[in-house]
Order: C-alpha cells, then sequence, then structure tokens
C-alpha cells in the first residue's frame, strides 16, 4: 500500500504513448498493474512517470490469419484472450491463461504486461519460447519483431528498451503444444513449470530455473529428460525450493509438457 | 487530479494524488469502508469491487484510473437495507466468522452469479480463488454459493 | 491440495449423545448468527474504519538488520517537511515509560523490553521510529527520511546453536540466550524404562514457525483526553486485560486511564493479543502530539514483526514401550524459539503441560524445557497455543513407534487412548480430563472416509503413479486456563485461577440488553449468548440485544477478559447465565410483589414477560417490569431489593498448583478433536494432494452446532496451510523470506480437499451449561497430515511441515 | 549470497591493477553510475540507479578498499543504501600472469541484501546479481583495452 509519489498520464495513442515514455526517462509503461503496481506498494520500484496504456485500444483483440497465426494486441487480458474464439487456434494459451492468478487478476492484468515483467515465476515466458512467439516492440525508430527466445535478457528485462513498448505478439499455428507445473498450492506462486510444443522435434521451455526461459529440444518426448540434464541447469534456490530440486523438476515438467503435446 | 466515479449509483467527484490506490480513495476519501484490505501484494481480494461490470482488485488500481468509471460495491448490494439471496444463503450457511474477508468474498460470488448462473462447485472455488479466508475453510462459502445457484 | 469430488462436500454425522441432561430450548440449535447483517452490508465497524477529526496517521521505521547497534538516529529532516506531525524514537521512550513487566523468571526476567527498539534492534521489522504524518502517503513519506545508522551483528537464526560457546547473544542484560529453563518429571520413569520390552529413540523432530495470520492486521485509533489524562484505545487487540497489565505499569497510569474499546476484530486466533507495545506508541504518540493517532498495520509489517507461533524442537527423545504397543512413558528435551522478545512467553513453557500425556495413558514423564532468544520476530499465543507443538509431538511419537515396532497406528492409538470409562481422568501432573471418548471418535472419523476401502484405493492410486498414505491427528482443545499455571514459570506471580463477566439488564422499555467481557473475532458471541439468555428469561434470542464488540466503561470485564484460550463456551456464557438467573430472580421478586406477595416458586417467566403459573391471567411483560423499577416505581416496597441490572462474574472452581511438584489442575475443560487425511503423493515430484479428510469434534454441549462446526472447519484449514504451505522461514542473516502472501501461501478456495465432519457430544460435568471451550483443537491436521506422508513414503516424517521439496526428499532416501 | 568466478584479460597485470585500482575506470564498469566522489584513494561513493524493468533501483554506494597488496589481491567492503533495499558486498579479486602475457583474475563477492527488495526473495535477487556481475567484468574488460590502447 502507500506507493510513492508518481505522475500518471493516459496517453490517447501509441504514438503519445511512446513520446511521453521518450521525454520522461523515469516513465514507465503502466499496463494491468497486477505486477507493477504491487512492486510499487512495496517501494522496490518507484517511476516517476506511470504512461496509462489502458486507453489504447489498438493494443487490445486478438486476431487469427489465414495461415493460422495469431496476433495478440499486447492489452489483451487473459480473460479476453481466454474468452475469444480466435484464440482456440491455439488452445494451450487460453488453458495456460485460466490457471494464472485469479479471477481479479486474469480481468486486469494483460499478456504483454505478463512478459515484459518477465518474472520468473510467471507462466507466460516460457510458452511464448516454446510456440516460438514473436513479439514486435515500437519505438522512435519504428518497430522491430524479436523471437521470444531473444525478447526475456533478464529478471523484469526484456528487449522493450527505454521509450519503447511491446505492441503485439504473433503466434504461429500449431496445436500440440503441453504445460507443466509445480506450484505452490492449486495455480499459486510458480515453483518450477514447464511449456513444450511438438513440430516435428519437441521444444521445451523451462521457467522459474533462470532468470530467463530455457529452451531445450529433442527428436521425441522421451529423449527431453536427458536434454533437460544435458542443459547443466543451475536454477536459484529459494524458500520454496532447493537449486537441486527445481532441477529434478525442471526434468520431470519437461517431461509431461512434452508428453501432453505429442498426445495431442 | 481530479476523479469523478460513480459508486453504488452516487457521483462522487474528489481531487486525489495520482499515487492513491482505488481502495484508500474508496475507505478515506469517500468513506466507504466496506472493502478491507488484508494485504499488500494483491492476493487476498478481501477490497475486490466491480468496475464497469468486471470483477478487480481495488488495491491494484490507482483511483486516477477509476475516473469515470460505474463502481458497485458491498454497500450497493441489496435494496432499501434489505439482504439479497446471496447475503441470506452467506448467513443461513454460517459462510462467515468474522466477516473480514465477505464484503469481497460476496462481489466475487455476485460477479460470478451474473456470468453463470448456476455454476458447478469446481468452478466456484475456482471463481473464489481470489479471495482469502482465514475463519471458515470456504466450505461454507462455496456451500452457500451453490445454494443460490439455479437449478 | 485435491479440489472436492463430486460429492457432497460435507456429510454431517452425529452421533446418540451421551446419556445426560440435555437442555431444551435455544441452547443447542443452530441459530443463525445476529452479527452476520451488518457484516454482509459492509456495515461492519473494524479498527481501521474508526476516524477522528484531526487524526494523524502513524507509520513505523523498521530495522533492515535482524541484530544491530543503533549508533545515530536523526528525525529532522522527516519531521522538517510540511504535514509531518511529529515522530517518536526509543530514546523518548525509554525516558516516558518503564520496560515492560516480564512474566519470566530470571534469566528471561532481566530483559528490559520497550515499545520502541533502544540502542539495539534484534530482528528485521522491529519498530525502531515512529512517524505522524497528515496522510498514511506521507507519514511513510517522511518515514523513509529518518536517518538510521547501524552497526551490523552477527545474527542468532538458529535455536539450536542459541547456546553455543561465543553465539551472538541478544540481551546483555540476561547473560546469555537462555531465557527460561524448567524440567518437568512425573512418575516413575526409571521404572517404565526397566519395565518396558523397546526403547524407542528419536533423536530430533522440528515443530515449525508459522501463525494464524488473521486477515486484518493489527491497528488502533488513539485518542487521549488530556482533561481527564485518559487515553481511548481503539483497536483490535483481543485481550484487553493483558494489553491492560501490561501497559499501566510501563506507562505509569492507572488501568482506568486505558479505556479499551472494540466493535468488530478481523480474525484474531491468538495473533491479537500481543500488540501492547505498538499501542503503547500510539497512547505517547497522542499525547505528545495532541492528537488522535491512527495506526493501520500492512501485510508485511505483520508477517515481519507479529506473533508468530512458537517453533520448537524435541530432542533425544526416549520412548519405553511394550511389544504391544503399550506405551509406558517418555522422555525428551524441548527446545523453544521465542525469538528476539518475550511478549506472551516464556509462558508456553507450561502451557504445553496441561496436555502432557496427550490423550494417552502414559504415567512416567520427564521434560526437560528450555525457551531461549533468537532474531526473529517475537512470538506470542497462536491457535493452539503450545499444546498443539506438545500434541503434534505425542502424535509423531504414536507415528513413529507404530512404524518401528511395524504394528497398526489405529490399534497403537486404541490400545493406549485414556478410555470413556476412565473419565474423569487425572493426568500424571494433576490435570483432569473432564469427558471424552476417543476411541469413539476415531471409529467415526475412520468411517468417515470410509477406512476399510483403503486397500483398493492403494491399488488405485499405485496404478496412477501416485502413493496413497492415511493418516490420524488426535488432538486435545484445553480450555478455561488456571492462571495458577504461571507459578510454575514464576513463582513469585501473583496470578491464578480465571474470571469473565457479562451484565444482563432490563432497560425501562422492557428491551434485555447484554453486555459481555470478550471480543469476539468471528466466533458468534452475540448469537450464543442471547441463546443462553432467551432459555433462562422464556423469550427469543431475538428479543436480546447483546451489544457489539468490547469497551471497557460498560464495566462488564474483569482481569482475564478477552477471547483467547478456548474459554468463552464455558466463561463467558458461564457469565452470562449468572447474570440472567440473577435477573430472573430480580423480575419474579417485582413481579411478586407488584402482584401483592406472592411467592417465586409461584411464578414463572415465559412469553416475554413474567406470570403466576396458576393463573396465566396475572402477566406481567418485561416492558411493564422494566418501567416500574426505572421509572415508574413509587410505592415499591422498601426492602425490595431489585435493580434489573445484574453483574455477574464467573469463577472456575480452581486450586493453586503446587509449584514444587509442578502438580494441579492447570485447565477446566477438554475438548477433543480426531482427524483422518488421506493424501496422494506423486512419486516424481513429491507434489501430493489431500483426497480425503474427516474431523470429529467433542466440545461437550453445543450451543450452537452450526458455529461448532464452522471452528472444526476453519481451524482445520489452517493447520492443513501450515502443514503443506504455510511457514516463517529465514535467511542465515535473518531476513524473512516468507513475509508477505505472495511466498506465505496460505489455503484458497482450490486447495481445500472434501471434508466430512462428524461430532459426539460428552458434556462437561465440570462447567454450568456442560460445554467446553472449542476452537483449537484443529492443529489436528497437522498431525494427520505428517502421518499420511510418513504412511505413503515409509519415511519417517520428522518436522511439521512437510512442503513437496521435503516429500521428494524423503522418497529420495 | 556468494558469486564467483575466474576471468581473464589480454593485458598485463599491472595494466589490470591500476583499471582496478582506479575509481574513474571501476565507475565506468557500474551499472547506472548517475554521479561519483572520490574521497581518497581507499574511499569513494557513486551515486548508481541499478536497471530493472520494473523501474530503476537507486542506491548511494560507499567503497572501500579494506585489503591490498599490489599488483596481486585486493579487497573491497561494498555498501548500497537505498529506500526498500541496503546491500552489503565484500568482494576481492586476486591476479596472476597467464600464459602470452595475460592477466588471469580470480574474483569472489558474497552480497547480502536486505529490506524490501531483499523480501523478493532470492529467486528473483540471485538472476539479477549474476546478471550484474556479467555486465561489470564484460565492462571491466572494456576498460581494460582501453587502458592497454592508451599504454600502446
Amino acid at each position: 500500500m502507500l506507493l510513492r509519489e508518481v505522475e500518471y498520464a493516459k496517453p490517447g495513442s501509441v504514438a503519445e504513448a511512446l513520446q511521453l515514455l521518450a521525454a520522461n526517462e523515469g516513465a514507465r509503461a503502466l499496463a494491468g498493474g497486477q505486477t507493477l503496481v504491487n512492486v510499487m506498494k512495496a517501494r522496490a520500484a518507484s517511476p516517476d512517470m506511470l504512461v496509462d496504456l489502458n486507453g489504447l485500444e489498438e493494443l487490445r483483440g486478438v486476431e487469427l490469419a489465414g495461415d493460422g497465426t495469431l496476433t495478440i494486441g499486447a492489452m489483451t487480458t487473459y480473460t479476453e484472450l481466454m474468452r475469444s474464439a480466435e484464440a482456440k487456434a491455439r488452445p494451450i494459451l487460453g488453458e495456460v491463461c485460466a490457471t494464472i492468478a485469479d479471477v481479479q487478476v486474469r480481468n486486469r492484468g494483460t499478456i504483454g504486461g505478463n512478459v515484459c515483467s518477465n518474472d520468473p515465476t510467471n507462466h507466460l515466458p516460457p510458452l511464448m519460447v516454446a510456440v516460438g512467439a514473436r513479439m514486435t516492440i515500437v519505438g522512435a525508430d519504428g518497430e522491430r519483431e524479436v523471437p521470444a527466445e531473444e525478447f526475456f535478457l533478464g529478471v523484469y528485462l526484456t528487449a522493450v528498451g527505454p521509450g519503447e513498448l511491446l505492441t503485439r505478439i504473433s503466434v504461429p499455428a500449431g496445436k500440440k503444444d503441453g504445460f507443466a507445473a509445480v506450484t505452490l498450492g492449486a495455480e499459486g506462486t510458480c515453483i518450477c513449470n514447464a511449456a513444450a510444443t511438438v513440430n516435428g522435434s519437441v521444444r521445451v521451455a523451462l521457467g522459474c530455473v533462470d532468470a530467463v526461459p530455457v529452451l531445450v529440444t529433442a527428436d521425441s518426448a522421451g529423449g527431453v529428460a536427458d536434454a533437460v540434464r544435458a542443459a547443466n541447469l543451475m536454477p536459484p534456490s529459494d524458500v520454496h525450493a532447493s537449486s537441486a530440486y527445481r532441477t529434478h523438476l525442471a526434468a520431470v515438467l519437461a517431461t509431461r509438457a512434452a508428453e501432453e503435446a505429442t498426445a495431442r | 487530479m481530479d476523479v469523478t466515479v460513480t459508486v453504488n449509483g452516487e457521483t462522487y467527484e474528489r481531487e486525489v494524488e495520482p499515487r492513491k490506490l482505488l481502495i484508500h480513495f474508496l475507505r478515506d476519501d469517500l468513506d466507504l469502508t466496506g472493502s478491507h484490505i488484508g494485504c499488500d501484494t494483491g492476493n487476498c481480494g478481501a477490497c475486490s469491487v466491480i468496475v464497469d461490470g468486471t470483477l478487480l482488485k481495488s488495491c491494484m488500481l490507482l483511483a486516477v484510473q477509476a475516473d469515470g468509471s460505474s463502481i458497485e460495491t458491498v454497500e450497493g448490494l441489496g435494496e432499501d437495507g434489505e439482504l439479497t439471496r446471496l447475503q441470506r444463503a452467506f448467513n443461513e450457511h454460517h459462510a462467515l466468522q468474522c466477516g473480514y474477508c465477505t464484503p469481497g468474498m460476496l462481489m466475487s460470488a455476485t460477479a460470478l452469479l451474473r456470468e453463470n448462473p448456476s455454476p458447478s462447485e469446481d468452478e466456484i472455488k475456482k471463481a473464489l480463488q481470489g479471495n482469502i479466508c482465514r475463519c471458515t475453510g470456504y466450505w461454507n462459502i462455496v456451500e452457500a454459493v451453490k445454494s443460490v445457484a439455479d437449478a | 491440495m485435491a479440489d472436492a469430488g463430486a460429492s457432497s462436500i460435507m456429510s454431517e454425522t452425529t452421533l446418540a449423545p451421551a446419556p445426560v441432561e440435555v437442555q431444551k430450548g435455544w441452547g443447542g440449535q443452530s441459530v443463525k448468527r445476529k452479527e452476520d447483517k451488518r457484516l454482509l452490508q459492509g456495515e461492519g465497524v473494524f479498527v481501521d474504519d474508526v476516524k477522528r477529526h484531526g487524526m494523524g496517521y502513524l507509520h513505523f521505521v523498521r530495522s533492515p538488520y535482524a541484530h544491530a547497534h543503533i549508533t545515530r538516529i536523526d528525525v529532522s529532516a522527516a519531521e522538517a517537511i510540511d504535514g509531518v506531525y511529529g515522530t517518536l524514537t526509543g530514546e523518548e521512550v525509554a525516558a516516558l515509560t518503564d520496560p515492560f513487566f516480564q512474566i519470566s523468571s530470571a534469566p528471561g526476567a532481566n530483559i528490559k523490553d520497550y515499545s520502541l527498539a533502544v540502542g539495539k534492534v534484534r530482528y528485521v521489522g522491529e519498530p525502531v521510529v515512529a512517524v505522524v504524518a497528515e496522510t498514511r502517503e506521507l507519514a511513510r513519506d517522511a518515514s523513509e527520511l529518518v536517518e538510521v545508522d547501524y552497526e551490523p551483528l552477527d545474527a542468532l537464526v538458529d535455536a539450536r546453536r542459541a547456546q553455543d560457546l561465543g553465539a551472538p547473544v541478544l540481551h546483555d542484560d540476561a547473560g546469555g540466550n537462555l531465557m527460561w529453563t524448567g524440567l518437568y518429571s512425573w512418575g516413575d520413569l526409571e521404572s517404565a524404562f526397566a519395565e518396558a520390552d523397546r526403547v524407542v529413540k528419536i533423536p530430533e523432530l522440528h515443530f515449525h514457525r508459522f501463525n494464524s495470520t488473521p486477515l486484518e492486521c493489527d491497528g488502533a485509533l488513539v485518542e487521549f483526553n488530556r482533561g481527564v489524562g485518559q487515553w481511548t484505545i481503539h483497536t483490535n487487540n483481543q485481550f484487553p486485560g493483558f494489553a491492560a497489565i501490561m501497559m499501566g505499569p510501563a506507562m505509569k497510569v492507572g488501568l482506568d486511564k486505558l479505556r479499551f474499546v472494540t466493535q468488530d476484530i478481523g480474525g484474531g486466533f491468538g495473533n491479537k493479543i500481543t500488540s501492547h507495545p505498538q499501542l503503547v506508541v500510539c497512547c505517547l504518540l497522542a499525547r505528545k502530539l495532541n492528537r488522535p493517532v491512527q495506526w493501520t498495520e500492512w501485510r508485511t509489517d505483520f508477517h515481519l514483526s507479529m506473533s508468530h507461533g512458537n517453533e520448537r524442537w524435541f530432542h533425544d527423545t526416549e520412548v519405553a514401550v511394550k511389544e504391544d504397543g503399550t506405551l509406558l512413558g517418555f522422555r525428551t528435551k524441548a527446545l523453544d524459539d521465542a525469538g528476539a522478545w518475550l511478549r506472551y512467553e516464556p509462558l508456553g513453557g507450561v502451557i504445553w503441560a496441561q496436555v502432557t500425556p496427550g490423550m494417552y495413558r502414559w504415567r512416567h514423564i520427564e521434560l526437560e524445557f528450555t525457551q531461549v532468544a533468537t532474531n526473529k520476530a517475537p512470538v506470542s499465543p497462536n491457535r493452539g497455543y503450545s499444546r498443539m507443538q506438545h500434541l503434534w509431538f505425542t502424535e509423531r511419537v504414536m507415528d513413529i513407534v507404530a512404524h518401528e515396532l511395524g504394528l497398526d497406528p489405529v490399534e497403537v492409538r486404541k490400545r493406549n487412548y485414556i478410555r470413556a470409562e476412565d473419565m474423569p481422568y487425572e493426568t500424571p501432573n494433576g490435570c483432569v480430563y473432564d469427558s471424552g471418548d476417543y476411541a469413539a471418535m476415531l471409529d467415526l472419523a475412520l468411517e468417515l472416509v470410509g477406512y476399510d476401502s483403503m486397500a483398493g484405493r492403494r491399488a488405485d492410486a499405485e496404478a496412477r503413479g501416485k502413493r496413497l498414505g492415511v493418516g490420524i491427528g488426535s488432538t486435545l482443545d484445553s480450555g478455561t486456563n488456571n492462571f495458577g499455571q504461571s507459578r510454575l514459570i514464576n513463582p513469585e506471580l501473583q496470578f491464578s485461577g480465571n474470571n469473565e463477566v457479562a451484565t444482563v439488564k432490563l432497560d425501562i422499555f422492557g428491551e434485555i440488553v447484554v453486555t459481555l467481557g470478550t471480543t469476539p473475532q468471528g466466533q458468534g458471541h452475540e448469537t450464543t449468548a442471547a441463546q443462553v439468555v432467551a432459555d433462562i428469561l422464556g423469550c427469543s434470542p431475538d428479543d436480546v440485544h447483546v451489544r457489539a464488540g468490547h469497551d471497557s466503561y460498560w464495566n462488564s470485564h474483569a482481569g482475564f477478559s478477552g477471547t483467547y484460550a478456548s474459554q468463552f463456551a464455558v466463561t463467558g456464557l458461564s457469565a452470562v447465565k449468572g447474570a440472567t438467573e440473577m435477573l430472573a430472580a430480580e423480575i419474579k421478586k417485582l413481579a411478586g410483589a407488584v402482584f401483592g406477595g406472592v411467592p417465586e416458586e409461584a411464578l414463572e417467566l415465559a412469553d416475554g414477560g413474567v406470570r403466576i403459573k396458576d393463573n396465566p391471567d396475572a402477566f406481567l411483560p418485561f416492558m411493564a417490569c422494566g418501567a416500574i423499577i426505572n421509572a415508574n416505581n413509587a410505592g415499591l416496597p422498601e426492602d425490595l431489593d431489585v435493580t434489573l441490572n445484574c453483574r455477574y462474574v464467573y469463577r472456575p472452581p480452581f486450586e493453586v498448583p503446587d509449584v514444587e511438584k509442578k502438580f494441579g489442575n492447570l485447565t477446566l475443560t477438554y475438548a477433543a478433536q480426531i482427524h483422518v487425511a488421506v493424501v496422494e503423493v506423486d512419486l516424481e515430484t513429491g507434489s501430493y494432494e489431500i483426497v480425503d479428510y474427516a474431523a470429529v469434534d467433542d466440545c461437550g454441549k453445543r450451543i450452537n452446532p452450526q458455529i461448532v462446526e464452522g471452528q472444526v472447519m476453519g481451524a482445520t484449514a489452517q493447520a492443513l496451510g501450515a502443514a503443506v504451505h504455510e511457514t516463517f522461514e529465514y535467511d542465515e542473516d535473518g531476513n524473512l523470506l516468507t513475509p508477505n502472501f505472495y511466498d506465505y501461501h496460505v489455503p484458497h478456495a482450490l486447495d481445500m480437499p472434501p471434508l466430512a465432519t462428524g461430532a459426539i457430544e460428552s458434556p462437561s460435568p465440570f462447567t454450568p451449561l456442560g460445554t467446553k471451550g472449542m476452537g483449537e483443537g484443529g492443529g489436528a491436521g497437522i498431525h494427520a497430515i505428517c502421518a499420511a506422508i510418513q504412511d505413503a513414503t515409509g519415511q519417517v516424517v520428522t518436522d511439521s511441515h512437510n512442503p513437496f521439496q521435503r516429500v521428494w526428499e524423503l522418497m529420495q532416501r | 549470497m556468494n558469486v564467483s568466478g575466474e576471468r581473464t584479460f589480454a593485458a598485463p597485470r599491472d595494466t589490470v591493477w591500476h583499471v582496478l585500482n582506479d575509481p574513474a575506470s571501476m565507475a565506468k564498469t557500474m551499472p547506472g553510475v548517475e554521479s561519483f566522489d572520490i574521497h581518497d584513494d581507499k574511499r569513494w561513493t557513486a551515486n548508481v540507479k541499478i536497471p530493472l524493468g520494473l523501474g530503476g533501483l537507486k542506491m548511494k554506494v560507499d567503497m572501500e578498499k579494506v585489503e591490498e597488496r599490489e599488483p596481486e589481491f585486493a579487497k573491497l567492503a561494498v555498501k548500497g543504501n537505498g529506500v526498500g533495499a541496503i546491500m552489503n558486498m565484500m568482494t576481492s579479486f586476486t591476479l596472476a600472469d597467464a600464459a602470452g602475457g595475460a592477466t588471469s583474475m580470480a574474483w569472489a563477492a558474497e552480497v547480502k541484501i536486505l529490506g524490501p527488495v531483499g523480501s523478493m526473495g532470492q529467486r528473483v535477487l540471485q538472476p539479477i546479481v549474476n546478471q550484474q556481475v556479467q555486465h561489470v567484468l564484460t565492462a571491466l574488460d572494456g576498460q581494460v583495452q582501453e587502458a592497454m590502447g592508451k599504454t600502446a
């Protein structure tokens, strides 16, 4: 509770938002605020200005292209994605979103906010890496597209630089996906998670074992556990899990996610 | 900054600091103390309110973000002091003890029943997942909500 | 934990009550709660809802260090800000107040505990400076400008290292970290070991640190009346009687200068007993700044600094057993981690002794209790206070013995349970278990989880790569303390017995008004008190107005007033019963006179009035009674001694315990709960689900069965949370790693397993209503989960906290 | 938490030593340095803003060289004070000649973070610290090369 003083701006367009962010070094984009506002309550972070993106309809919505590519606006909420008919084209997206936090948070929290905060316990970063999502970032020098593998740079750090915004995420067509997690209580804080997609070979992205999702590939679900071991993970220890336990879970969950993906 | 909101049908206009959270605005500026604060990490749901038809936790929203919106809080449930079916069911099934989580719990259940008038037990639990209760263990709360679900 | 199955979430099973006189009428009915309407409409008044003109908001500057000298404090920058009303430092506190009275004998008695850190900080989150400002936000802003220089010291985090040579010492005044120690020895342990076929040895058991985390944190709004020198303390402290005797001497004022007012409290569970240091700070600032001071504790503040449950170790346990599983006695060393201060401690060093043998018949017991200070938050009572730790120990012993001897835990329990025919049963240390049938409770609990079908369910789980385990948790809920037990801790103390007060009056228009000395936090006192009154006055609970909350100006409180330690159903309701019976007698006396000398035995109370039994037309409604005494009393007989305003103090029958032998009756009643948990463990990850659960309760006569069941359910949920996820873990530097609900995971709706509850009623022969205090027996859930995990993994469980990683590690053995 | 490692610089030992002991060039290696004051050759202070995606974390960082054996070993006590965070770090490095005129540096740091940021948990902090360390080492490399350039 009780945030530090902060300026507030509510731009009417992405262009205006970019100007505000560029003009104020201490400005930070406010999406759903379901992470940022809590960090501000702890005063562990205190931006000088919040640029509220909630007015930007152009950043909302889910579109399905002829080739099956999904385009998700960064400000689309979890709930909107779960209810989107188009998003059913890649069922795993809605399924995973439905296990994030709770109704209230899903009603306000956004897909873009989730990936941009890149808290190691979030479900979406590994999922985006597994499905081979591509992030579109816009800045003063125009748009660029970054593959999910290169998007996540560190805890709370992504390819979205100062003065830039994530505008949309595109997810290629596909159905054979899986997801597995061990959490603190049902749908609670994540201890370790894994997202898998099968497309010829198996791609598995592991969450909560490093600052960024760790991608491993194998020919089949059977080979995933070895691939994870070969990755020589050195996960952080915390109050919920030791490095050794996370390392063990990573192999188990990666296999389960891969098996689910293969079985679809 | 100026904020104008309609809460339970009544319009309020206030000058607030941008940093003020909606829950503090409701409780301290508007004296609507029915919505409570049970944590500082957005976990407990005691502050849950319905903003423009959407169930939210008012501790993760700035008051200025609610400008122009229509807000429903526990004080707005029921008409001229009467209890709603849901509120009566909470009493019938002993779904509250200390009553601190109850306003948020009621708002979550109300939002659920509007969208899904006949939820299953699992749907009810899923809908209440964002509201912590430390007294009841949830069993009687789930029973209460189930009892008003249309058959 | 598991979702409930599609099957009904609850099945209420009630055995025929024991053949004793069961009161007719409102008592025993699940009357709907009177307090619900205001709470359901958001009209409850909780402490943060109380506002006063010109009040200032208080924010504490807290220590970032677990252990450090304070070398400099500078509040000038904070006080310079516009809108900041003032500050308070430890130096000022030390000048204005005396250290809090210590319950402990030496060495704990020698520590100097003030309401703010003086010279040194001893845990992360300890209040160092208080800042008061015009708004909540500004108070916090200003607190960031308070400059405090620290000289860090090594932190002591592990109680087992507290008495090591060279260990960091928290309290130089105590000459070390030992706060209190005492040897308890009853029976003849050597003969027990001589008679034993086996001695089962358990090197170490650990009961972890957690608490009930009431959803509302602590708080206060304090007003100072300069003219009469009196503070009005609006607070959610749940034991004002205790707060007053701590605060009065420290502040050097009489207790009547401290008026405690409460309406609704957002949960307590014992955790709101020891907020007196913060209340003193509020009082000092209200006087210093001459304005109302408001303090609201936020969740992280609460986790960092308030009321952790006692962490306890049991070392070198030896159990004397026969081959057939008969237990003869045990010896153990209990090491209790009090945290940085003794705020209610070392009472935990004796409270456990209320349930010394658990539910079992062993007679030879030796327990060496040692309590030490560490650089962690101070502990204080938490639902099941100190008995939960000890009962977890006795239950672990049962299951570990069964494991060692290859016996069925059900059989071992039944072989050793105190039997119904043994009741009332005197324990080896002189406590008297009033009534109960533990074996019958266990049978019912097993029936509720379908124990007979377990073999098939185990096979089914195996087929799914899971391992099924069943565990039993038996627990006693000793209620209504004999405060004389405090003398076993410190013979100098002049406390003994217990008491509670109620007043019942008939007002001018016949309104029945009841005031209680208690501070309810959701236990439904307004409702159950009204039920008791209605039965005596022959009216409906709806006709009875029970004042909400607590106000020491109602003159309806006594030294031990409050809501804690499972006693309202005995002390509170007995006080209500006593006061109401006084009122009933006065009404009859008045009516007798009004009817012209009709003897009391010819009168009866019914239909909201008093009438002559064989002449129903001669009827005097309560309204008339109230009017006559209060406003129309001319012509009444001079000697008519009637006020229709009756105050009664209930005093349980207690003796002062024998301090030398540490022997005597420490509590009046013994409610019991037996839980059975069925878990399924994921062999690959160690994660597990509770797939079935039963809780059977016996708290004697139930005034309101629905409220009783609610208490059982709530306590069960808290126990399951503690067993699986909830823990206050510290790193080696004394940083709390679970300071909020993000990392301290309490159960949510999806975590709750299917629950079947059952009840039997063994009325207490020792209480006026046959009731027993209850509400704290839910610790059984922790015991049951530990036993179920031991059953599933085949590995001995030695910790009360079993997160998935620990279970996975067990399976790696 | 403890972090340590080894790194080789393509430069002679005295060059590396010089860089490591020159507050000005050290300043260039630290993340988000906003200002820098040198009190004497053993103590200096920096105002930094550690970049976190959620908004930078402002800290006043005092550094003191508590031990020094030129040109092979030095130990620094680093104390960071920020609202919501206190960082205490004891770091040391040992230089040795490596093959081909290069210099190898064995370094170790014991980092303690207190306050609300600390309560965010090691799950978050450990990766952040590792990342900042990598940042410092890379920048250090740059400084060494720059120094080489100057001396060349």
